[in-house]
């Protein structure tokens, strides 16, 4: 299996790793201690359990997705309104997507700056200034501004 | 102990100097530093007041029961829901692959910290600093490890804020030139229904599969709903400010303190921090190999550009923005930002989910 | 038992699909709903970890105590203090008996409630659902009858929330057409001082006569003093915004979660549903029958639209909104908004007094 | 007594919903049970203390109202000035007034639109007015202002 | 006891009355006076009820507890700390004398309370209301004698409030007209890297040398450095803003409510109403005098205003404006209020410093 | 010292003042209770130490201060670019100090005034959003917009 692959791979990476770190730290590395019945069963298991979760919610979402985009054509076949205003949306997103990259090369020269000259505009700000969150959000909120 | 609290005092300029002068992750760098700073006030201890972190009665010591009961880590994430945009995620949605694969660091640094001596929960706990998500490492010590909360939130954070140093050269080692030049899709538009449905769905799903994620994942989970169900605007902007705010104020402080050079300075805590960086480069290496394997069965056009497999260790959103500074480099009209945010919201989710099962094995009955 | 945590997780779906498409209370709707598919994922119990909000140590739990305690309403109606305007009220006062009419639905609730056996805390805490306001009716559940606050809460939440389904068919039962078309004079100015005396006298009289309600009424007027006094603003604006909605969010998904099918799913539940419902009609009735017994006393053109009596209830500010919407229906020209709004916020008073005399009664030496 | 009249009144209505409601749940319902001294002293004294808090907190602003409009009154009539400022002032509440009903349907129908319209103006006011900040920190902001 | 519960709540009124017309500290008094009234509603205690601040379990005893345990004060300065700005001090450092001079009310008021009979720990208490420091006192009062709190912070808030009447006549009678029109030189410009090191340098020496104020200083200077590192501007707000305002509310609610006449109307209450009358005049008047100490050393055109001195017992911003007052009577063209902030500033930690001293003096080993 | 000059002056205007009091609450002043040899120690070390703390920080303030000067010094000589900006920061500051003391005199007088006017603008936002308050509140706020 892939996974297990990768684990043993890697594992010897690992071990180079952390034996190396071990000499700096003078403290003896013992396999034995790693491989015992009960942690290879959390790593294979814990791993392949990750894997599954993100696999299901990939593959739902996926097919949500699809079930969606259907029915949206088969609106926009049925009546040009909407079609229209679909299509609209379409554009406005896409529109989005390339302010946001221009914006991402903006922010990512001189956020301080534009920072700065937007005290009163804070919400704006407040939205990009953060650690966690996705910058795409912020992109959203100025199309206009590029 | 004099010579530990200088030390330790010297760390904690480090991290606010790291934080203002580099501008490293300074919303947990600064408090964590000051932290830091007054959790190592010489002679502090000596005293007899109420004043050491881990004197009950202590302010400190009552700011500090949000770490040690593991009640800020959920709000934190609530806050950090109330701000992710999954749209990247799910535009693409097999990038969510990427965030399972980075956390094999999680579980191969568990064992290697079974090779260092350290027990089960212990390394478990360890484990986590791979995951690279602060709120999850402090969360699962607290229950698992709870003398080793201080040492793995500092390595995890210390790790998070060094991401532009630290992942890069293993991108460059695994990436052929060829690889890193690849241009992706813009990714498509996504409907607000779809961005209802997610949080709801994607609770119960990932809680379902590992219930111990729950407080984590639940409230991730509530505050995107807040904020995408359009209708809790001003839940979302108060869960997303001044709760996550006044939150990362304490934890930062308390878990800066609890760094007190008397119970800080031991083997353990360099050993943690070795084991720390190790996980970060297995998890940054671990995404990448992955998107190549992908790519596998990619037919030309669709080929991910496997840089962005490094973004799944999360560390959001600094490392979407190191693989898109990367990608930068090497083409500067190729803009990877956005589709690193999928596999970097997606580790997230992983790290979360991984943390469960681990506290579901050596928690469980 | 499978079957309940389906059950419950549908109702969690419905609320939040209720909050989004109808916009019915979302601000209390998406919390809650999202609180009872977090409470009712399967086999959390079953793990043994510090998970349900019934295991003491959970995250969770730690946050429920702020229901248990009966902490959480009181902040609530700082906030709600500090946000209310009472000059409709003020310009008008007489409206004051309709909210104190239609707390007729909490007596009445009470003792059938005691008719179909419940104790006479239970009975109480039930009857408070027919005072058509959550924090006050969580309060009086935690002091009165802790085990049932979920139920309660949830009851008085949901009728809250439905109040545009349950009050038309019992005004148009009720009024005459004629009624129906009263219109009122425009109410006069008030001026800046009356403002400000009206929460200080208010909360002295209110809890010097039932005592019971101080810490209901003490924060409500309290609130509208800091929004009032002018001096205080950025204090009201802390106490109507951050504060507020940080209490919303940690009350409405711990109430939520405290559905846990296994505890939940019970036939006192069921019961306490249908009291809800007939205590809220009781209310609406009580309301505007007073109002049209108070029209025999008023001459021409001081008469009352009887249909602002049904606004006694509380429900700030949908059954007013209800009530000027029906206006609208048959006279397009008719503005009841802003009468409405008097004993509306009159009922909030009224029913806060009625429960500190159910808990003068009942915990009272 | 007026309140115990609309409560017998009442009383049957309840009885007859919640006995339905009984029968739907199957419970049998026990009016023995409901009308003990208790519970019969509990109802009639709480609604009636309901009422007398709510009368005397009516009749107290009733009385503290006209008192001021008396004054208000006395105040116009001794200068001139001064009432037609109070003259503006009524009819500049009125003017609210109908200002008000326009708006609360214009609410009704798009509340979220321009609840976003007005969202950068909000800080702007925060920043200024602190009883501890030097002032020196806020004047910072304001230099433009003179 | 009738009688008592009608002073206090004249009491209460007396102190919103202030806020509201005079605007005298209105962000405290508004709460504490309100407060007032919410404590003495008659006949509360007698019910049985869990309602007075006394009765563990009620929410009042709840919320009072974030002073008994002395974590409000802390949270406090981290937000004073986060609005203070510290560059007058920086600009013109010898100032930062003026502080520690007018802290002279301090001790001597110490002294002035044992020979009134107090204990030690009791006069500790009592003395640093002459810090004009609210906060510091109610945390000293929460460590050394918790049953004096209500009295110590309502004195020092009184004080506080009432410095525009107390201040002016000793400045008169101590300076002369000469004196009082003194001009000084517009403090220079202060860098940005001075600012940022100011708090982290400051909060290790203060609290090196006196580590009892660890809890008050290491959160003022954190809040500062939030403020000035210039990267952790969200979290600077939200701890000016909607965390100190929070706080605020609740320590002013409960600080109010615990002035049960019941436990309240006192002997000792009044003896503290004089000690902290006089422990105010000597601070101001120990500022004063050490600034005209010091223009014996200054050559021409470098001497201080020795009103400025008066500014030293912080109570800030308001003595800062007292003196600016002052000046601008004598002469319109003196702009004193930016020299003014700075002992004011100083007369912050001054107190603070003088706090941890006595805290070691008293509950150190 | 000087500390302990200004204590004992002050000490007997202290004791004028209490004795006052204790008069007036009819309690009896008994200076040996003040005296003891802890209370002396306390109360001459704390004042101390206070000074010292503070004389440390006011020293070590004006030794970096006079080191970054003289840096900038050096740079201004330097390079005539830097001079320049450097020159522009002075004076901009110096510039802010004047606006400051403006604003402060203005704000002196008239706080309330601008703080009220500026009230409207935040009110819009707040006031509407909300499941509880007052619709009507939120309607005075806008007479203009219709
Ligand atoms: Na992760
Ligand atoms: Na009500
Ligand atoms: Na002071």
């Amino acid at each position: 299996m892939f996974e297990s692959l990768v684990q043993n791979s890697i594992v010897k990476f690992l071990i180079a790793g952390t034996s190396q770190a071990s000499e700096r730290s003078g403290i003896d590395f013992n396999l034995s201690a790693a491989f015992t019945e009960q942690s290879i069963s959390i790593t294979i298991v814990g791993y392949f359990v990750v894997f599954v979760a993100l696999l299901i919610l990939f593959g739902s979402i996926a097919a949500f997705t699809t079930i969606m985009i259907n029915k949206q054509k088969k609106n926009m076949d049925a009546s040009g309104k909407q079609k229209g205003s679909a299509k609209r949306e379409d554009i406005e997103m896409t529109g989005d997507v390339n302010a946001a990259i221009a914006l991402a090369l903006h922010m990512h020269f001189d956020e301080a700056h534009d920072f700065e000259s937007t005290v009163l505009t804070i919400e704006k700000v407040q939205r990009r200034y953060s650690p966690w969150s996705s910058k795409i959000y912020s992109m959203r909120r100025f199309p206009r501004q590029y | 102990m004099e010579w530990g609290h200088v030390v330790m005092i010297i760390v904690g300029l480090v991290f606010i100097t790291l934080a203002i002068v580099k501008d490293y992750e300074p919303l947990l760098l600064v408090p964590i530093g000051f932290g830091i700073l007054m959790g190592n006030i010489p002679f502090v201890e000596n005293i007899g007041l109420q004043l050491g972190i881990y004197e009950s009665g202590s302010v400190l010591n009552y700011l500090y029961m949000g770490v040690t009961k593991g009640i800020y880590p959920p709000l934190i994430f609530l806050g950090i829901g109330a701000m992710t945009d999954f749209s990247a995620l799910l535009s693409n949605p097999k990038l969510m692959l990427l965030g399972a694969a980075a956390q094999v660091g999680i579980f191969l640094t568990f064992m290697a910290a079974l090779a260092l001596g350290f027990s089960v929960d212990e390394a478990a706990a360890i484990g986590i600093i791979g995951g690279a998500d602060g709120p999850t490492a402090i969360f699962i010590s607290s229950k698992l490890a709870p003398h080793l909360i201080g040492s793995i939130a500092i390595a995890a954070y210390s790790y998070m804020a060094l991401v532009p140093v630290i992942q890069p050269p293993i991108i460059k080692l695994l990436c052929s030139k060829k690889e890193r030049l690849i241009k992706m899709k813009p990714p498509r538009a996504v409907s607000k229904v779809e961005k209802i449905v997610f949080p709801i769905f994607g609770m119960v799903l990932t809680t379902f599969i590992s219930p111990g994620a729950l407080p984590l994942l639940g409230m991730l989970f509530f505050g995107n709903l807040l904020k995408e169900s359009g209708v809790t605007k001003r839940l979302a902007d108060t869960a997303s400010k001044q709760m996550i705010d006044s939150v990362t104020i304490l934890l930062g402080v308390t878990v800066g303190a609890s760094t007190q050079a008397t119970t800080f300075l031991t083997p353990d805590s360099i050993m943690i921090f070795v084991l720390g960086a190790v996980s970060f480069m297995i998890a940054t290496a671990g995404g990448l190999l992955f998107a190549k394997f992908m790519n596998l069965f990619l037919k030309d056009g669709n080929k991910l550009n496997p840089m962005i497999g490094a973004a799944g260790v999360s560390a959001v959103p600094d490392s979407a923005r190191v693989v898109h500074s990367l990608g930068q480099e090497y083409d500067s009209s190729n803009y990877l930002l956005m589709h690193a945010m999928a596999p970097n919201v997606a580790g997230v989710i992983g790290s979360a989910v991984a943390a469960g099962i681990l506290l579901s094995f050596l928690l469980g009955a």
